[in-house]
């Protein structure tokens, strides 16, 4: 029997090991999956690199994964935030975190890639740009493109509203996001929801998330 | 000289937006857009996180807390929207389905090189968001800008001094001093009463051509 | 106002140029637009460059544009019926028809490609095989991909079940296939519908197509 | 020497298809499997016609004739079920989320070259649908097919003379005269009752080894 359901959010983030790649979904809070960040950091595991689209902000789970000085690398497109995020700011500016730049739309189609077997495409994003330098650049009909290469995760972190117990998924609204392209991607995809429902219940038109992405669920109530 | 305020701006730039468009509203400036949109008109907003067919704010209660826009404010949802996935929703701007993107920026150049992502440094680390992916693709790209920093110097240049967002890629700019299509250089299409267009040519880094046919700027009865 | 209802499939089909390439949705039967590809047998163009997962059978409306002698060129993976198609195997045997052989999820890879504004991409599927020759082949991570440009088509061709006047697409089943990838690629994109319904009576949530892919639709009650 | 039959061989493969697997079924003999995959497992099905979670045959007068699997035969969906586009459905294959393509094939290499599109010229256009597809990505393949053609040659070769669908792929042969490991080379894990590894050989067109554990073939009681 495929049972994905998992009984606590502890038994959701066990395994991840010190250096992993972690996809996290969201758009500025939206999205991001915060209790399995926090699980993350009672977990322990260190030297991460971590892929999102933005960078944490206030006191948020991110700034506690940071300021524990657990993430070596952050892969985003906005590691600012409205509500600040000083401790990111310090270690950037002390040569303690690795951040690499990715265009929002460009991040968005390398995870895809990753998820896809793509070993890379040519993006007119970015090109002649300063996020281009040191990437090949080709002309396709008269126009400049950067080749960018996939993004595999070893793990991803998702949130979603409902699951069943083969793992499929659905979400609310803008919280939908970066859910579906990363849990495709991670070869761990580890997703907290505030639902599960019996299996059937989710209509196969609408599922958004097939289950074969993912691995765990993990059911918060919110 | 300040000429229009930000919300002038915003109902200018409203007053061209052609019936049916689909529009995606950069942060900033061209968040304050819709609400000027002429009546009769309908025109689908598009927020890059997902989002087509954005309705006005909420209703102070009202808010969806997961429903929000690119810049994270609270957002409605128009009969007709629908929700996509980050990689399905920018699939809209560099594949040219979004027929304008409204883009702030910090500088633009003469051949329309839009620089709207990065200053001088801050000390804090840059972030690009979706601008990049925004710049490219679309017919075309409008910029909403002040005409010169607060300082007075030109943010309309023959080369941007900031980091580029992407090459020739803006074609028109609303200021609060004027309308420019940029069209082999930069061609003046409206002018704030109240300025000529050779005060204009000393608040603007570049070389302007006159329009035959301008205007003075509309603004809001 | 947005109002994409037209009111008979002649003024749906209306103004395809001779020379076009036109994407066709379905997998086998399902998900065909058999109507609007009738229509198009009655409108005239000529010269048409069609893409398809299949290539009609028996005496379909494929094998009737096939027969008058419309098509010039067949980008699909799987031109064979079990039906028969001796229309097409005659022309292609004659040198009369021209035929890409795509695999199929390259097919779908390059009409997405074409939608997002991507020049090309790097697959593992068709390396080192005959439908390589004549593309580059390079190695990534000690692998060998393919370079795979795009599909832009003049005119996407689709069926649905249900569509809005926005434009907005649900589909039935399986006959979803590659309606959704191709009506995004179509620079002018024209959808058959059982059903045209109230805006607003499709789910944000639930809509497969935004309609903001979307030209054309006529509803035909099947 | 005839061996198994076409269910047979079909029941053979469903007995190693692991709880929760995810099998896509190519066309042809793959199809059969389903029906004989033991109780108690849950496997679910792939059609790269965008379903996941595929059922058995609908019964007689119940099917949706917009409900079919690859092969265009009527099928119904499972408890569980998801509809996928394409394009997201063929992100299964080459990305690697298939546990195990079941694949009919024509002829397979000693260093697991699949090749199973297409035949010397019967004088009609060749087709390709999705073989190529489900041949990459997967960490393990299996083929299915009969050991030899009708005039008795063998399908399993040195090198495949015809065109390949992809390299160095399949992990696994099943036939209706043995069980076959690729594994730096062809490793023998079973062989049907009244088979010998001698004349296994002489029916197989590359350079075979038996297995220190070799069994006869089960087959359904």
């Amino acid at each position: 029997m495929i049972d994905k359901r998992v009984a606590d959010i502890e038994a959701a983030i066990s395994g991840i090991a010190d250096g992993s790649t972690v996809l996290i979904s969201g758009f500025g809070d939206v999205g991001t999956p915060f209790e399995l960040l926090g699980a993350l950091l009672e977990q322990g595991a260190r030297e991460l690199e971590i892929v999102l689209n933005n960078a944490g902000g206030g006191d948020d789970a991110i700034v506690k994964l940071l300021a524990a000085g657990r993430i070596r690398k952050v892969v985003c497109s906005f590691p600012r935030s409205s509500l600040g995020n000083p401790v990111f700011d310090r270690l950037y500016a002390e040569g303690k975190l690795e951040l690499e730049l990715v265009p929002q739309g460009t991040l968005a189609e390398r995870i895809r890639a990753g998820s896809a077997g793509i070993a890379g495409f040519y993006t007119p994003t970015s090109a002649g740009t300063r996020l281009a330098e040191g990437k090949e650049q080709r002309e396709f009909d008269g126009r400049l493109h950067v080749l960018e290469r996939p993004i595999v995760g070893d793990v991803a972190l998702v949130k979603a509203l409902k699951a069943d117990r083969w793992g499929n998924l659905v979400y609310h609204r803008a919280a939908r996001n970066f859910g579906p392209v990363m849990a495709a991607c991670g070869r761990l995809t580890i997703v907290q929801v505030k639902e599960i429902v019996e299996l059937g219940a989710l209509d196969p038109e609408q599922v958004v998330t097939p289950g074969i992405f993912v691995d765990r669920v993990v059911e918060l109530g919110l | 000289m300040t000429g229009l305020s930000r919300e002038q701006i915003t109902w200018r730039v409203a007053q061209d937006l052609p019936d049916g468009a689909y529009v995606n509203l950069g942060i900033g400036l061209p968040t304050l857009v819709p609400p000027f949109v002429p009546s009769g008109r309908e025109i689908v907003f598009q927020s890059e996180n997902g989002l087509l067919g954005v309705g006005p704010a909420p209703a102070p209660g009202a808010e969806d807390p997961q429903l929000i826009n690119a810049g994270k404010q609270p957002v409605t949802l128009l009969p007709g929207a629908s929700i996509s996935s980050h990689s399905d929703s920018f699939l809209m701007m560099p594949g040219g389905h979004i027929d304008i993107p409204l883009l702030g920026a910090y500088q633009v150049s003469e051949r329309g090189d839009l620089a709207n992502w990065m200053t001088e440094g801050d000390g804090k680390p840059p972030g690009v968001g979706g601008a990049m992916d925004l710049a490219v693709g679309a017919k075309q790209v409008w910029a909403l800008m002040e005409h010169t920093t607060r300082k007075g110097e030109p943010r309309i240049l023959e080369r941007c001094t900031y980091e580029l967002t992407a090459p020739r890629c803006v074609t028109r700019i609303y200021t609060n001093l004027a309308m420019i299509e940029v069209r082999d250089g930069l061609l003046v299409r409206e002018i704030v009463e109240g300025l000529d267009f050779a005060a204009l040519q000393t608040l603007t880094g570049a070389a302007i051509r006159l329009a035959p046919d301008c205007r003075p700027m509309r603004t809001a009865a």
